[in-house]
């Protein structure tokens, strides 16, 4: 039998494409806003996109929960959805207008050469009250739901209302959380670029979601 | 030569305290033994209320001393009522099924073993990871409680079907607190496992070290990716449907009650709910649950094998590839379970196709195991018993699915002991010889330690041998009629089958009495077994490249380059006839295989 | 302690004195209309079972004897009679025997001991579907000793053999001793009732309740009869 | 220590498949019209699933025997074929045979579940509650009366829940504990579940069907066998699962017609 050689792999220490990237190899012990940009690989890249796809699976789970359980049966009972919803979902997509500013400013200022004080941290601020907002918000239609007598087991249309909405704002809840986290690392001056990316790629998708969902409320119940 | 690897900082530094250390560790290691201990403990606790089963099966009338201080009313001095054998039950199957195939040979050894392998110092989501194995922790608690609250754990069987599971106590005893407990632990289950595949799928996209490309991640890494891809989908499915039936239950919502049930002479206050929605969200996840609980076993014998043969398989890219297969079709099949459910029969010959075709990949797994063999220097132990063991049950039990994948037969042998002993063999235990034979392979590098091999193959061939005169009576009792989860057999037909239940259960008696063997080689091993070297089995991949145990960032302060190919046996290197992935050795080799 | 049990033996006393001046209470219940006629019960799922009845078992919900006397109605004193307080010490005692509860209709004292036995090949499901009391479901497989409970308040409760559907009795838990069940021709009798106003009421499970109001002044026995309208269906 | 593992799996694989080829466990004789196709497709995938659970075993014995704990000088060898080799063979063979066993498999399903019963095919209704199968038969107007949950009531066995009172047809319904049916003559099940999930199983009718709570389902089969059948509940349904079963009597349609009419003086 022919004998081969086998050769090593030629690698390029720098090259972190194609053959993994080390891991968080390059951390700088020392903090520091832009060293960390410039050092360090994402921790992670892809967790966000794995826990987007798991939590599009989740409510994919209810909508065919739904749409089953709606043609199960006669008992279905449509109502009008709560209008405040309409002004929810203004909320939440402004919110994620105003948490694209945000990154690019905090982008920016990674990027940049400016000083620790000029931190762009308030259109973060306003982004928070818009999340928090829209959780309000979505309490307050479950209010008038509750008045007008719906509640969560009066009609399977009204339990999928609170189950899928509650299980949205469960979802949101944790984008405020992500979003708190990402101020407080700002402000330290020990964020990652990445988790500021993984948060906003959340938090949109927290409103295209919610925009789902409300076609699907809109067209089902 | 490892030297030439990058210097490492760390996410996080070694802890000091004891709680930090041993109890809420971040530590991807501890966490791994600790998802073990967890395991074991589930699996004994498993395996004794099977004794109480199987006892009360082959002499129903018969008291088990003691039983009655468990549960008087279950067990009225020691005789075992028809819901506390059904309640044992569904215990069993929900212990095994979740708390042992899932988390030993995926969240155990993958927790431990992953990381390493693909050179990670730990998983991207240290917290998440505890997190992971404390939920999954409670959720165990939960479902234990289920046995000292109220009027004891449910009886539904480790499927539960609605509506049984949704119309509360009404249903019989432990269908009302009992199946809240289950549904509430299912559902922590399923947040614990999905940290787990968020944490499992980003360490082995993102931090692979320098070199190690996925095609060079070892199999028993691979198999724990596609492991946690399948979770990831089946886990996020199951959560929700826990949901509704607590809702059902605490809420008063009908999500899965029909209208105009009647129990007790009342008809039940649901109304409109659908029975079918819980199975086939049930099975959704239940079926790529098989392979949630079977894949990391491939992943982890391919592994061991490699190490043993001492020469590459015949394709790493096609067992890979099945593996791969196997996930997908996964989503693809749930519906065999549901022929005679009152689906659609057109529904059920869609389905039939797909679960026909994943014999498949599964018959090429095999064929390249069994075949790779060919022309090797198969070195034979307590791992590479059990990982042959392993292929031999995997047939076994795999065979049985060419019956249960058509719909025609599946009218003879649905619900019937021939299913009972399919799935047994083919995910119970070949899951469990592949757990043991991580065990045994994997035991030196976690301890420092070596495990008994006598031992080792005193419990392999107990285990075997017991296994098969467990499990393919079963098949023999399906054909022949056998109705599954049956307290007692009081139809006239069943009698003469008996029997043969007399022979399954004293079979159990010693196979289960073998396990103990186990325990104490464990346990003796960890204490007084012989110092292990780093690298006992002569082995490539990264885990046998650092120390025996491993430091707390697993590579001492440096993170490895990856030269080559994981299995590189078979080659003429400084070492012997093998190269270590971390070596930049340029090897020869007489034998190529691709 | 010790003060209570004297206390209680005084009132003991007291009472039995009373008991010499004591009245009593007898009838007979009837129907009017016809009754449905009982459905056979056919046993053959459980063939242990349907070996020990000669003639098929028909339906006990009913039960009629000679000139239209209703049985298992149960007579007792629903208001006027001090509840004696007294448990009996003696347990009552319901037999699964033949997949048949025996008796259909079992009278019993709040806090009385009931004991439950099963002398049949199969397991049994006792299930009083008790909506006052606390609801329990047990399983009593063959030769397993007997069930003892008792119930806390006074309660018409049905009991159910899950196992066996066609299985069906009655549980009369009475806070008072003073009850009869209508036997035969429908006769019932309460003895030893002490002068005073009285609410009798008879209960029967399927056509309800009547009362009717007595008084006893002295050493009398006094007739009251009981009429049901029978239902067809 | 390898020798004994390559001759235990074979000693198993022998001794397992021994039973099968004596039938020592076999179902029972089938008494239907539609069962001899499942059968037929039973013994067709014994063959094939028998054939490679030996294969499989004795091939990887055999590698075990001949390729453990060599001289460390020997030489590794490649298998010929290589993976191109074994996943073209699994393909083609395995692929081949399952959807061979899939296609014919088709026909058999279809008969049961797919072809509609014929229109003097006797219905009969079963109603599957906890534990017990009841059967009605719509007596002499050939009407089934109207099911009312709320008057079950089985202590004074209103079994089905019907309103003889109100309703005419419900009159003269037969409702008993036992199935009889006539000999060779289509019978139209009619499924309806009381309360929980149920299943219907008759080993020698070679049927199997689930109970669905709130949707009716059904049936259609001939027996050609008198005789006296088990019917059991193969879906987990409570406490008493284990002991829920009737009988099926297969009759001639004299004894039938006798059974009726005794069944309706009662």
């Amino acid at each position: 039998m022919a004998s081969t050689l086998h050769e090593p792999p030629q690698i390029d220490l720098n090259d972190v494409l194609g053959a993994g990237n080390g891991g968080s190899i390059n951390i700088p012990t020392d903090g520091g806003l832009r060293s960390v940009l410039h050092h360090s690989p994402a921790p992670s890249s892809s967790a966000i996109w794995v826990a987007m796809f798991a939590i599009s699976m989740m409510f994919a789970a209810f909508t065919s929960a739904l749409i089953v359980r709606k043609g199960s049966s006669m008992d279905w009972e449509s109502f009008a959805l709560p209008s405040i919803l309409y002004f929810n979902t203004f909320l939440l997509l402004v919110s994620s207008v105003t948490l694209e500013v945000a990154r690019r400013r905090v982008d920016a200022f990674m990027r940049g050469a400016r000083s620790a004080a000029q931190r762009p941290t308030s259109w973060l601020y306003v982004t928070l009250a818009l999340g928090l907002l829209f959780v309000i918000g979505q309490y307050v239609a479950w209010q008038q739901l509750r008045a007008q007598g719906m509640y969560l087991a009066t009609n399977p249309s009204s339990s999928f209302f609170y189950v899928l909405t509650a299980a949205h704002a469960l979802h949101v809840l944790g984008g405020l959380g992500g979003l708190i986290y990402i101020t407080y690392k700002l402000s330290k001056l020990t964020l990652r670029r990445n988790t500021m990316v993984a948060t906003a790629r959340y938090w949109h998708f927290m409103g295209a979601l919610w925009v789902y969902l409300m076609l699907l409320l809109w067209f089902k119940l | 030569m490892h030297d030439m690897s990058a210097p490492v900082a760390h996410q996080h530094a070694p802890p000091t305290s004891f709680i930090r250390k041993y109890v809420f560790s971040l530590d991807h290691k501890v966490i791994g033994k600790q998802y073990y201990g967890l395991a074991l403990l589930a699996a004994y606790v498993g395996m004794g209320l099977s004794w109480l089963m199987r006892f009360h099966l082959a002499w129903n009338s018969t008291a088990i001393p003691g039983l009655q201080f468990l549960s008087a009313s279950g067990a009225p001095g020691g005789v075992m009522t028809p819901e506390y054998y059904l309640q044992l039950m569904t215990m069993h199957g929900t212990i095994m099924v979740f708390f042992v195939l899932t988390t030993a040979p995926f969240a155990a050894f993958g927790n431990y073993f992953l990381p390493i392998q693909v050179g990670a110092e730990d998983m991207p989501f240290p917290r998440f990871n505890m997190m992971s194995f404390w939920v999954t922790f409670t959720a165990f608690l939960v479902l234990m409680s289920s046995f000292f609250v109220g009027d004891g754990p449910t009886l539904g069987g480790w499927t539960q079907y609605a509506p049984l599971n949704a119309i509360g106590s009404v249903g019989g005893p432990g269908q009302g607190t009992g199946v809240v407990l289950w549904a509430v632990s299912i559902a922590l289950f399923c947040v614990g496992q999905l940290l787990g595949a968020l944490n499992f799928i980003s360490t082995t996209l993102d931090l692979r070290v320098k070199g190690m490309s996925m095609m060079r991640l070892p199999l028993s890494a691979w198999s724990w990716f596609i492991t946690s891809c399948i979770g990831l989908t089946a886990f996020a499915v199951l959560m929700p449907a826990c949901i509704l039936v607590i809702l059902d239950h605490v809420a008063g919502t009908s999500f899965f009650v029909a209208s105009g049930l009647v129990m007790n002479d009342q008809v039940l206050p649901h109304s409109g709910g659908s029975t079918l929605l819980w199975q086939h969200l049930f099975w959704f996840f239940g079926h790529p649950e098989v392979y949630i609980a079977i894949v990391p076993s491939m992943g982890i014998v391919s592994h061991i094998l490699l190490a043993n043969q001492r020469k590459p398989m015949l394709s790493q890219r096609v067992l890979i590839y099945s593996m791969g297969a196997l996930a997908v079709l996964s989503y693809m099949v749930y519906g065999h379970h549901m022929f005679v459910s009152g689906m659609n029969p057109f529904s059920s010959l869609v389905f039939s196709f797909p679960t026909l075709v994943i014999t498949i990949p599964s018959t090429i797994i095999v064929l390249i195991w069994t075949f790779s063999l060919y022309g090797s220097k198969l070195r034979i132990n307590s791992a590479s018993l059990f990982s042959l063991g392993f292929i031999s049950m995997f047939v076994s039990g795999g065979v049985s699915g060419f019956f249960l994948a058509q719909p025609s037969i599946d009218i003879m042998l649905h619900a019937t002991y021939f299913v009972v002993g399919h799935f047994h063999l083919v995910m119970g235990v070949a899951a469990m010889f592949g757990i043991f034979a991580g065990t045994y392979f994997w035991f030196p590098k976690i301890t420092g330690r070596m495990m008994s091999e006598p031992l080792g193959k005193l419990h392999f061939w107990l285990s075997f041998v017991g296994a098969y005169c467990i499990f393919m009576p079963f098949h023999y009792l399906g054909m022949a009629g056998n109705v599954r989860r049956y307290s007692t057999f009081v139809d006239d037909f069943l009698q003469p089958l008996i029997p043969v239940h007399k022979f399954i259960t004293i079979a159990a008696f010693v196979t289960g009495a073998a396990q103990l063997i186990f325990l104490y080689n464990l346990f003796y091993s960890r204490f007084k077994g012989a110092p292990a070297p780093d690298n006992p089995w002569e082995a490539t991949s990264l885990e046998w490249s650092t120390a025996t145990p491993p430091p707390f960032d697993n590579f001492g302060g440096k993170h490895p380059i990856v030269y080559h190919d994981p299995y590189q046996y078979g080659v003429k290197s400084s070492v012997g006839d093998y190269v270590m992935q971390t070596s930049p050795e340029q090897v020869e080799t007489e034998f190529e295989e691709k | 302690m010790r003060t209570k049990s004297m206390l209680v033996g005084v009132s003991t006393l007291l009472m039995s004195s009373s008991l010499m001046f004591a009245g009593t209470v007898s009838g007979k219940v009837t129907f009017t209309g016809t009754p449905a006629k009982p459905k056979t019960i056919d046993m053959s799922k459980e063939p242990s079972c349907a070996k020990q009845h000669a003639t098929p078992l028909t339906t006990e919900s009913v039960v009629t004897g000679p000139n239209n006397g209703l049985e298992n109605v149960v007579v007792y004193v629903s208001s006027g009679a001090p509840d004696d307080g007294q448990v009996p010490a003696q347990a009552v005692t319901y037999e699964q025997k033949g997949c048949q509860y025996l008796p259909h209709v079992l009278p019993m004292h709040v806090n009385q001991e009931l004991k439950i036995t099963n002398e049949d090949q199969t397991s049994h499901n006792i299930h009083p579907l008790a909506k006052v009391n606390h609801e329990w479901n047990k399983s009593q497989p063959p030769g397993t000793p007997a069930i003892s409970e008792k119930y806390e308040k006074a309660e018409f409760i049905s009991v159910k053999c899950n196992v066996h559907p066609w299985m069906h009795g009655v549980f009369a838990v009475m806070n008072t001793n003073h009850y009869d069940l209508s036997k035969g021709g429908g006769a019932f009798k309460l003895p030893n009732l002490p002068p005073g106003k009285y609410t009798i009421t008879a209960w029967h499970e399927d056509y309800g309740t009547q009362t009717a109001d007595i008084t006893i002044t002295s050493n009398e026995t006094k007739d009251v009869n009981f009429t049901f309208k029978a239902k067809a269906y | 220590m390898a020798r004994l593992f390559a001759i235990t799996i074979v000693v198993i694989a022998i001794l397992s498949a021994i039973p099968i080829l004596r039938h020592t466990w076999v179902a029972p004789e089938d008494i239907s019209t539609h069962g001899a196709l499942i059968d037929e497709q039973m013994s067709e995938t014994m063959a094939e699933a028998g054939i490679s659970f030996l294969a499989a075993q004795f091939i990887l014995a055999f590698f075990v025997w001949k390729f453990s704990n060599r001289a460390p000088d020997a030489k590794l060898k490649k298998f010929p074929g290589g993976a191109k080799g074994l996943v073209i063979g699994a393909l083609l063979v395995v692929g081949i045979e399952v959807m061979a066993l899939g296609l014919f498999g088709v026909k058999a399903w279809a008969n049961v579940y797919l072809d509609a019963p014929s229109a003097n095919a006797m219905p009969v209704q079963v109603q599957a509650g906890q534990f017990a199968f009841y059967f009605r038969y719509p007596g002499v107007d050939g009407k089934f009366g109207g099911l009312h949950p709320e008057l079950i009531n089985e202590g004074s066995q209103n079994i089905f829940g019907l309103d003889p009172e109100h309703d005419v047809d419900a009159r003269d319904d037969i409702v008993a504990a036992e199935m009889a049916i006539p000999v060779n003559k289509e019978i139209h099940l009619l499924m309806h579940a009381k309360d929980v999930g149920h299943s219907f199983f008759v080993r020698e009718l070679r049927v199997q069907q689930d109970f669905v709570p709130g949707l009716d389902v059904s049936l259609h089969f001939t027996a050609t066998k008198i005789g006296k059948y088990e019917i059991v509940c193969t879906q987990l349904c409570g406490l008493g699962h284990y002991n829920m079963k009737a009988y099926l009597e297969v009759m001639s349609q004299q004894d039938f017609d006798d059974w009726l009419k005794k069944q309706a003086g009662q």
